[in-house]
């Protein structure tokens, strides 16, 4: 565990280690979520499950072989007590609920939790891959994103503007200035990172929200 | 019935305006050997069902970068930047499809349903123009089966029956695209007899395989 | 193969044996259609597929497996070449028509090639089993009966009276007197057994049938 | 997360008026011991979820001699007498599915679908009383998903983790139902130390399994 948070990322990956429980099965996205394990107190494992299909994710150690990647497509291994299976059969784990919690970037996310982050019209169109299974299925939704656009716009908002990727999917935002739950009442602040305060989060959030009495 | 291949038959295999499956994911459990014996063999204006386009030298890749395909169905095309410049310029045709969505697709077209009722997709623009069935209250999309005249798979071992066992995550796509064409080509590393495989450890059974080719073109 | 033909039931297997080519997959139900094999060439090898989940069901040889048995619970044997699977992906195979033969008993077959076989209403339900997806799925579907019921009335109608098993899904009817084809012209004689009048067929048969006119 | 479990405990997971599925064709594949302890347990008014009522002393069959069953789903009641002569008397509601049917539907019931399209059953008695969705003009029937409280399986090997292989035909149902009940419990007859079993090798991953009971009630 990595105890000196020096960059927005890893604050974001430190906070959303907390909610993995020892024995869950999460499915990470590409990008800053791959960072969430390294955050993870040493009695707490969890069981990555790759889209690629198989369950039991590790980091490379050793040779690189040709035919095991993460979903990414760089090379990893598996850990003892992982197993190998089929595209069909990894959704079934996905869309089935049987994977737990499943950490994703966002470019927007909205007050009814619905969630973007697979394309920009006319700039950006990759595909959504995995992610709309991922977050259709998965028992528990967490965006982990930086609170704001590179360009300073907030990326919390009371309606997303870009195509979504799934509807009303989201279940909590992690952001390097706060923590939000998505409810049936739109965003509710449930934490602070460490040294924000709450003008800046409701500067920085487009989106409105209530605060958890426990934090006022 | 000799399923056994060379390079050479494989090339006959391919017709022009063929819709073609290949195993894969960003290239790895895809048979690079037969897409280069389906880009010898010049084929052009195919439609590819895959995962993703890979990359611009690997996977599926090459058949994009060489402009042998009309339209791609596949979950990701990020990867390979010419596939995103073609589409945007208009050249190529792209039916993004949520990745497991696309395996269900793949799996009716080869099991005889009619169907997959997923919930996968709705409230976004993959929902465009396409029915929705409410069932118990709760709305999903009746996605299509999808099929195609060849299927490219790549395995890591085959009995001269075809039975197939793939290796760690190159597996991916390969079992479900061996149910859901008309012929099934694939490239394996290793070739054994019949009766080698223990039939528990077979992960698709040969009657589902019409051709084996062995890496590297020797045949034993 | 076996060239003293006894009895009706061995007739119809020796003429559906026939039908298979090498390298056909094909499904047998039990009784009747499992003697087929016994009358085919030496040099026509069939896959069998067996719905509980394998390919490659080959007789009881040597010490009985517990844990091998074929779709009528009876100990088997799997033959080189063969796999198992589970019972989804065993019918992934039947309904996606990579069977390419069935042979069924039936109670009833029609004009329409509506076959009844699995239940008489108030006396016997034991269930459709795998019938009803076999008969669906299957390229080919062959009914191998004998062709009248005990009570001595024709199991060939105009129309079935029993609950169906499949609708227009019969392809061939081979019986201890005759094969018939289900065309969409309804039904057509294409061959007497050996010894068996045209007339004894006709008097035999309740359905209308054209006469293939290679047989008048 | 020490999954291995006792006949003792296997008791205390069954309640009266639940729904089970339990593994098995005819008895194999079944496990026979968590049966066993379900009728020592004198649960009652079950619904059952398997393949078939198997025979009066083996596989499920006993649950239905011993009247524990409400309700049963299956494709097959026929090697039971007991189980026609219930339903008859009306003492048992029985719905009988077609094999490949319930296996979709039980799936379904795992993977978040929301129903088959099958052309199964159309145009018979099965299709009573269920939508029918026509696709591409082709009539199939939208069959429901299934899934249970407790599914009972039965596996020829486990590691600790819960990873499965099963046996020749005894694999069946099995790897179907471990994906759609709330509480999966195995009976397997032989356990090994996470690590002992290839990751290609695995046929049912240990994540869907929370109860691992061996064989004869010996825990390692």
């Amino acid at each position: 565990m990595i105890s000196t948070l020096i960059n927005p990322k890893q604050i974001i990956a430190a906070r959303v280690a907390k909610e993995l429980s020892d024995g869950d099965v999460v499915n990470l996205g590409i990008g800053l979520p791959t960072m969430v394990p390294n955050f993870l107190p040493e009695d707490v494992n969890v069981i990555l499950q790759s889209e690629n299909g198989y369950i039991g994710l590790g980091p490379l150690e050793g040779d690189i072989d040709p035919d095991l990647v993460n979903a990414g497509g760089q090379p990893s291994s598996i850990l003892p007590g992982g197993a190998f299976f089929d595209s069909l059969f990894s959704f079934e784990l996905i869309r089935g609920g049987h994977v737990d919690v499943t950490v994703l970037g966002g470019l927007e996310v909205d007050a009814k939790g619905n969630l973007a982050n697979w394309m920009v019209p006319g700039k950006m169109v990759p595909g959504m891959g995995g992610a709309m299974d991922l977050v259709t299925g998965a028992k528990k939704v967490i965006v982990a994103m930086e609170h704001m656009a590179k360009n300073g716009s907030s990326k919390i908002l009371q309606q997303c503007r870009l195509p979504l990727t799934g509807k009303g999917v989201v279940d909590m935002i992690v952001t390097e200035l706060a923590v939000f739950r998505v409810t049936e009442a739109g965003f509710v602040l449930e934490e602070l990172q460490e040294g924000v305060s709450l003008e800046t989060v409701r500067e920085k959030t487009e989106a409105a929200f209530i605060v958890n009495p426990a934090l006022a | 019935m000799n399923k056994m291949i060379s390079m050479e038959e494989v090339s006959t295999l391919f017709t022009d305006g063929m819709t073609i499956m290949a195993g894969g994911f960003m290239g790895v459990g895809t048979p690079q050997e037969l897409v280069s014996a389906m880009l010898e063999a010049n084929v052009r204006d195919i439609t590819l069902i895959a995962n993703d386009t890979a990359f611009t030298e690997t996977g599926v890749g090459p058949l994009i970068v060489n402009r042998r395909v009309k339209k791609v169905i596949a979950s990701h095309i990020g990867t390979n930047p010419e596939t995103g410049r073609q589409m945007i310029a208009g050249e190529l045709e792209v039916e993004l499809v949520p990745q497991g969505t696309l395996a269900e697709r793949v799996r009716a077209g080869g099991s005889g349903l009619g169907g997959v009722l997923t919930p996968t997709g709705v409230g976004t623009v993959v929902e465009e123009g396409k029915e929705k069935i409410t069932v118990d209250g709760r709305e999903f999309l009746l996605e299509k089966p999808l099929r195609a005249e060849v299927a490219l798979l790549k395995a890591y071992k085959a009995d001269k029956a075809g039975n197939l066992i793939y290796h760690r995550s190159a597996r991916n796509f390969n079992p479900l695209m061996a149910l859901a064409a008309d012929t099934v080509i694939v490239q394996v590393e290793q070739i054994v007899e019949i009766g080698d495989i223990d039939p528990d450890e077979v992960m698709t059974p040969g009657i589902l395989v019409d051709k084996i080719f062995v890496q590297g073109g020797c045949q034993s």
